[in-house]
């Protein structure tokens, strides 16, 4: 662990206070112009059971939860077992080796080498309120103490957080006060150097970023049935429909919500759904009828480990056989998977826009990795070019709504527009739109419309951007991996490239269609390794079938995210 | 002036000779064109079923979706867009079956537009199986002993859910089809018409005859009145009521919400450019 | 064309009877001992437009619709014209070259090259009938006594037909003596050479093929929303549902469908669901609850083109990567496509006793062209051993429905059983059935079970039967071929092989797990050739995702199936 | 013989402490105890939802399904075999949205099963969103400026759907709603009791406390009468009726259908051997 990042878990029992603890922390550090990432761990339970919320801090690069603990602010006494102890695994992340801060009235645990610092959280939080989980505040005010931040940040952030409830917000000051300053007279700091800067970073939450990213690219309807880890993008929008003007649905299902999706698009609203493995299973039907009807829709789908309702709460990349599988026959769909918050805005906006531009699905695949995690980043730029794609003018001749053109778009009539009058259709159509099927198949033009259609992907990837690439210049080696896992990738890079290896990495954001540049970036090394979050290796499969490549796969299905440590020494493996 | 021609369509209706989907279709021309609908403010969505394919035949946007999923797309059309008329067909698989959970929900939403419902008690396009509305001992493909099945009652069903105007009529009376139409089309808020239609093909018990023999004009009271309402379209049997049997006045679902409340409907509104203290949340 | 079979083509428009006199011909073949394959072409309408129905008989064997025609009975005037044409593609069928058949009333079609038999149908058949249809039964007769076949088997098919209605019958026996005796008197036979056996054949089609076999195979009950083409199957089943004992139910929808076949399963009936894609994209979400609760279900998928509703009439193998990705997460999923009606009743069978054994999903993917056409087998087995799989003794101690073994199969409790009381967990759960994901997640069981779940496709690997050839062992090209499609590749190797190339072919019917056998079978061919009725590919990049395999793809997407000669031509192209 | 202490399973709920659940797994365990139905024989199947984790709690043939999906189960486990007494156990979202189609069509088949709806008129399990009983001005994370669409009545839904025993009872009543479970249990056919939870956690508003000010025991004059039970249950406000309003006898689906109707379970029965005489029609 670097000297100028810093790791703050805080652990206890669902409905302890665990998460708000630690997102003031978070935004303190995210306040001080530190690079933060957080780590939400949690069960799929309202209340009990345990829980942790992980802080990672840090001047330089932070790409993912990282390894290592600093300090831990323990709960209950179960927090302060588990996270000093080797032994248990705490879904991968280290055990402390620095700063254990809990309430002095826990006692009774096993012994070991890190630094105990019990307080009197409660009753120093009593003196300000008689409000239980105000003994969290206190803790973090010693924390706080022990990075050496300011205690002004603090409190600007305590007051922001608890802002509206007014003396609720006062007591909290005064009892990170009181923390703060106890720490201070009678503990030590870390001794870290957190290299803090001037300027306040944006702190979002993956959730947050598609929804930011989607009133961006033009969002006017959000439809969707409640799922975690989708939910946190609903949340958001529905939080601010009225300021963005964004519709906001929970309908009686998903599969209402994406032919909802469908109708709101068709109408010419810009509209996007969202959920989980589940809820997309359900609109696994609908999403053939945009694609053959030809009309946008973008849905956002946020992973979590399967099959069925899974481990609710944990993270997988297992859904991607379903989303390039979902809906009988061929069609073309445009699968992107962002690497980060900062991805999440950007690649969101712009599917808002290739969904319109290709008049087909764009589906933006999550999971609760980044969907749930917040994340800081510098600056959002609010610009972002919308392009409704090709149009016909009211009252053209002989309009042809399926015109057969060399990209394969054919120019979309809304409804309401004079003189363009057509149906569009989920049997197979002609260039009208009308049915070939009915009186007579004609197979011909059956085939000129499959083709029309599947030519969309042709275009599409003539325009791609050149798929990114880390360290991957001079190395013998290539990871290939895609979407959330990208941060922690290049930090094992980083380490094994400390270790002397010549490896790097191809950081792959546009799933399907397959960049062909991919297989070119390949050429030449020794061997492929392809990171996933999955059982069988799906993204492997598919880079297999599209571009035989031959590699070996590195993969995790526990639950849990990759560890930069972790990942370098399994890619390790593979390469010696 | 619009009038019946500027909805006509090119595509010839494929039904079967005296298949009750024709009358509908003219009733629905009729009605669009005397409530002076221009054919471009005029949205067809239909599901997946012999009856679903009005929309091929109609010169207005049609949108010919999926089994069972009409409503969802009509809800929707009408939100991106308040200033179209919306009328949701198609047939009684379609919408008591596969789209049951849709038809609760949208009419108890209240989202303004019209659901008109082929109800021939049959699956046509799939070759003649029960459907939820066949009555019992009603023999078919899949029910070569006689349907044990009780039929749904669409009328009590659509009233439960809280459909705001609620009608039946039959393809065999299309003087009152078309009012029927007409009228719900000009009723704000959800309407739900359900039509006797005979499958010629492959429903030989409930026919033409069948109906003319037993259906009766009723006249409501009171529209508003719920329990008459309820009441009325209980009776079945050797006499069966056509008409309106509820409507009142509430508010449509759009009207509620603030954000398609608003007069410029969404699809037509500016993009909503963001602005740096829409992120400043996130500092 | 061979001398010793006979292709006979009736067309009309719907509602004009062409499907029931095909069907009368097919029947009069196979009571004659012929081998014969049926061809239904028809349109998503229930009244007018075109249609026509195909019989190919002979001694020898048939194994696909076959090139050419010998014998059309065309019930309007377009049909003389369309079939006759050497310039319209009937779908890819051959024109005429023989005999036309049809009343004289038809007149002014463009005169070809074939020999016109106008004949006085109306006028014979008001002798006996006032009823319009009754004149296809005067054609039947004239098409049999053109093929030498004798009066006596038709007059016996065409009772049991019409058995039922009495006179009716015998009017239809006396209108088709009329047509015999008047083309007898009037014109030539074909002066085809077929070779009547003495053995009457069963004449089945794919979906009642699928439906027997089922029953073979233990089914209890099937619930099925009605969809072209699978609901061949459920049609057969609701009309012998009280005489095989089998519970028929048509629900609300798919969802319905598969979820009560799922509890149907737990509870101990075999059970059953069916659909085509649409119907079977509403299923995703429950196939992976089956998956996760390793509750045995078959489900009976039958394809047409996609996407959406598509050609709900024609034919397509374009759901496979529905199938294979359909639901989020990892876990196991057999996959079976039966070649032709045999393999669709003796796979069925199986499949229901695989699903009991595996307790996992089992799906059989036919397609249009399979499941609705007709076909002879020589002999049916009425006996199947059915096999309960893994059952755990009443009162078992410590019982563990999800018990960790090396076959990744564990020992399953029924509803009813005394002392086994468990749940079954659509959440990740231990061998208890205890959701594990609740207070605390535990990383551990999760990947235990995962691996416990996904042990079963290497236990089914290790059992499954050697993937079957054709003439494949001394060729130099491999073709590879999935379900519908092996009799028309196996007429295609015929045809390539008499023009000299060394060419065989490799039959996939279980498609997956994919058998490593297929790599081996591949290995030192010059070429591999996969043919596929679809788009994309799909069971290609099956092939290459799995064994790596370098191939070329023969493709046809136009909503027909492959003819015996234009799928040698679409190979020999690929071998040049 | 049979206690109560044989359904006690081996995990403990993980319900939030005061969870209107509690109460209801109680009142289950006891209600067939007293019914003195063997574990063996008791089937609990769920959907997903906080409510829906129950029958990991309880020593029964236990299926913790999905979302929405808990009646086709019950309905085909009771169809295959008809011996087991089958309870299907969820939440409001899980029945009244998901499930929507399904409770209608279970309903109206009379499907002899027990359906306990945990209605704590919200989505617990996914942390607080409206649910399709939140009242109207319900504020939530997905209605955070308050509720527009009216809630469903879960009454009036099942009496038009064709349930043939419809109540509803209250988790701060524990006695009546043991009486009211073990009464549903007896019943043959489908019933349907919707029962006020309170989610202490995220719905703030129909708390115990707004539940005890309001519920009142309504007893039926003839729980025969239609009309009677449709005017009762569409009391609310003030005073909230809670009670068995509706009940008949109806010959339930598995009793009408043939095969299912014979004695044995259909699980049990041995497997239908072929005879070449099966497959003669082919030839
Ligand atoms: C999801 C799905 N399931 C099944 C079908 C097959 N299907 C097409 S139309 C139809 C039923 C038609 O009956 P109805 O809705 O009453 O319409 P009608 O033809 O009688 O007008 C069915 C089951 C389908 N297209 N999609
Ligand atoms: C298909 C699907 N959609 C959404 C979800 C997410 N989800 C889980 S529980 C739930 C709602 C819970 O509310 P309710 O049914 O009322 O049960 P409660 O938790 O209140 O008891 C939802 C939406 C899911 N598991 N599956
Ligand atoms: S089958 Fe019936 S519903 Fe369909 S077109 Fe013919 S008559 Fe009309
Ligand atoms: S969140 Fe609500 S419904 Fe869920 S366990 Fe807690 S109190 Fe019960
Ligand atoms: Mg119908
Ligand atoms: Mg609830």
């Amino acid at each position: 662990m670097r000297d100028d990042e810093i790791i703050i878990r805080v652990a206890g029992a669902a409905g302890d206070g665990v998460q708000s603890a630690g997102q003031i922390i978070a935004k303190t550090f995210s306040r001080k112009g530190l690079n933060v990432m957080t780590y939400n761990y949690y069960q799929d339970i309202v209340r009990g059971g345990q829980s942790w919320y992980q802080v990672r801090a840090s001047g330089g690069k932070v790409r993912s939860q990282g390894d290592g603990l600093d300090i831990l602010i323990a709960l209950n006494k179960d927090g302060v077992e588990r996270h000093t102890n080797p032994d248990i695994n705490e879904g991968g992340a280290s055990p402390l080796s620095g700063i254990a801060i809990f309430d002095k009235s826990i006692s009774g645990y096993t012994e070991r080498k890190v630094t105990y610092v019990p307080m009197p959280l409660s009753d120093l939080a009593s003196k300000h309120s008689s409000f239980a989980l105000m003994k969290n505040t206190v803790a973090i005010g010693a924390a706080m103490a022990a990075t050496g931040v300011d205690f002004d940040t603090l409190s600007s952030v305590i007051l922001d957080v608890f802002g509206k409830k007014g003396k609720v917000s006062e007591q909290n000051v005064s009892a990170a006060k009181e923390g703060y300053d106890y720490y201070l007279s009678n503990h030590k700091p870390t001794g870290k150097k957190l290299s803090f800067g001037s300027k306040r970073k944006y702190l979002i939450g993956g959730g947050e970023a598609i929804g930011l990213g989607a009133v961006r690219g033009g969002l006017k309807m959000y439809i969707g049935y409640p799922m975690t880890p989708a939910s946190s993008a609903l949340h958001y929008l529905a939080a601010h429909a009225r300021d963005f003007g964004v519709f906001v649905k929970i309908p009686e299902d998903e599969i209402s919500a994406i032919n909802m999706t469908i109708g709101a698009n068709y109408a010419g609203a810009r509209a996007m759904t969202g959920s989980s493995g589940g809820g997309f299973s359900l609109m696994v039907e609908a999403l053939g009828l945009a694609g053959m009807m030809e009309i946008p829709i973008v849905i956002y789908e946020s992973q979590r480990p399967g099959p069925s309702t899974g481990l609710p709460t944990k993270t997988e990349q297992g859904d991607l056989n379903l989303v390039l599988g979902a809906s009988q026959g061929d069609f073309p769909r445009i699968v992107l998977s962002p690497r980060d918050a900062r991805d999440c805005i950007n690649l969101t906006s712009e599917a808002m826009n290739l969904a319109q531009e290709y008049q087909t699905p764009v589906i933006i695949m999550s999971d609760l990795y980044l969907s749930e995690h917040n994340e800081t980043v510098d600056s959002i730029d609010p610009e972002f070019r919308i392009d409704d794609g090709r149009r016909p003018v009211d009252g053209e001749k002989d309009y042809k709504r399926y015109l057969i053109t060399e990209s394969g778009i054919s120019p979309r009539a809304i409804p309401g527009q004079k003189g363009l009058m057509h149906n569009e259709d989920s049997d197979e159509h002609d260039e009208y739109g009308d049915v070939v099927s009915d009186a007579e198949t004609d197979p011909t033009k059956r085939v000129a419309m499959m083709d029309k259609r599947m030519r969309k992907l042709d275009t599409l990837l003539r325009k791609m951007p050149p798929t990114e690439t880390y360290m991957l210049a001079d190395a013998e080696y290539a990871v290939i991996q895609w979407g959330s896992t990208a941060g922690v990738t290049e930090e094992a890079i980083d380490i094994l490239r400390g270790k002397g290896h010549r490896i790097g990495a191809i950081k792959v954001n546009r799933v399907f269609p397959v960049n062909p540049d991919i297989g070119k970036l390949c050429s030449g090394k020794k061997k492929i390794i392809v990171v996933e979050n999955n059982y069988s290796g799906q993204f492997n499969r598919l880079l297999k079938a599209e571009l035989g490549l031959k590699t070996v796969l590195v993969r995790k299905y526990n639950g849990e995210a990759f560890y930069p440590s972790e990942l370098a020494a399994m890619i390790e493996v593979k390469i010696w | 002036m619009v009038t019946v021609n500027d909805y006509s369509g090119k595509i010839r209706p494929d039904w079967c000779p005296a298949c009750g989907n024709f009358a509908q279709l003219s009733a629905i021309k009729n009605a669009l064109a005397e409530l002076k609908i221009e054919p471009e403010n005029a949205v067809v969505v239909s599901g997946i079923g012999c009856s679903s394919n009005l929309p091929e035949f109609i010169r207005a946007y049609g949108f010919h979706g999926l089994h069972g999923r009409l409503l969802p797309v009509a809800s929707a059309v009408k939100w991106a867009n308040r200033k179209l008329t919306v009328i949701g067909y198609g047939g009684d698989g379609d919408g008591f079956f596969e789209g049951t959970q849709h038809f609760f929900h949208t009419a108890k939403r209240n989202v303004d537009l019209t659901y008109i419902v082929s109800d021939n008690q049959i699956f046509g396009l799939t070759t003649g199986q029960a459907s939820p509305t066949s009555e019992i001992g009603f023999i078919s493909k899949t029910t070569p002993d006689g349907n044990i099945e009780k039929p749904v009652n669409p009328m009590t069903f659509a009233l439960s859910a809280g459909a705001t105007f609620v009608a039946r009529s039959f393809s065999g009376d299309p003087k009152h089809l078309q009012e029927v139409i007409k009228k719900g089309i000009q009723h704000k808020g959800f309407s739900f018409i359900d039509v006797f239609s005979p499958c010629v093909t492959f429903n030989k018990t409930n026919t033409y005859d069948y109906f003319r023999k037993r259906v009766y004009k009723y006249e409501a009271k009171d529209p508003s009145n719920f329990e008459e309402a309820y009441r009325a379209v209980q009776e079945w049997g050797d006499r069966i009521p056509i008409g309106i049997f509820y409507q009142v006045k509430s508010q449509s679902y759009e009207d509620l919400d603030p954000v398609t409340a608003e007069e410029t409907p969404l699809a037509e509104r500016p993009y909503r450019k963001l602005k740096p203290e829409d992120f400043e949340e996130f500092l």
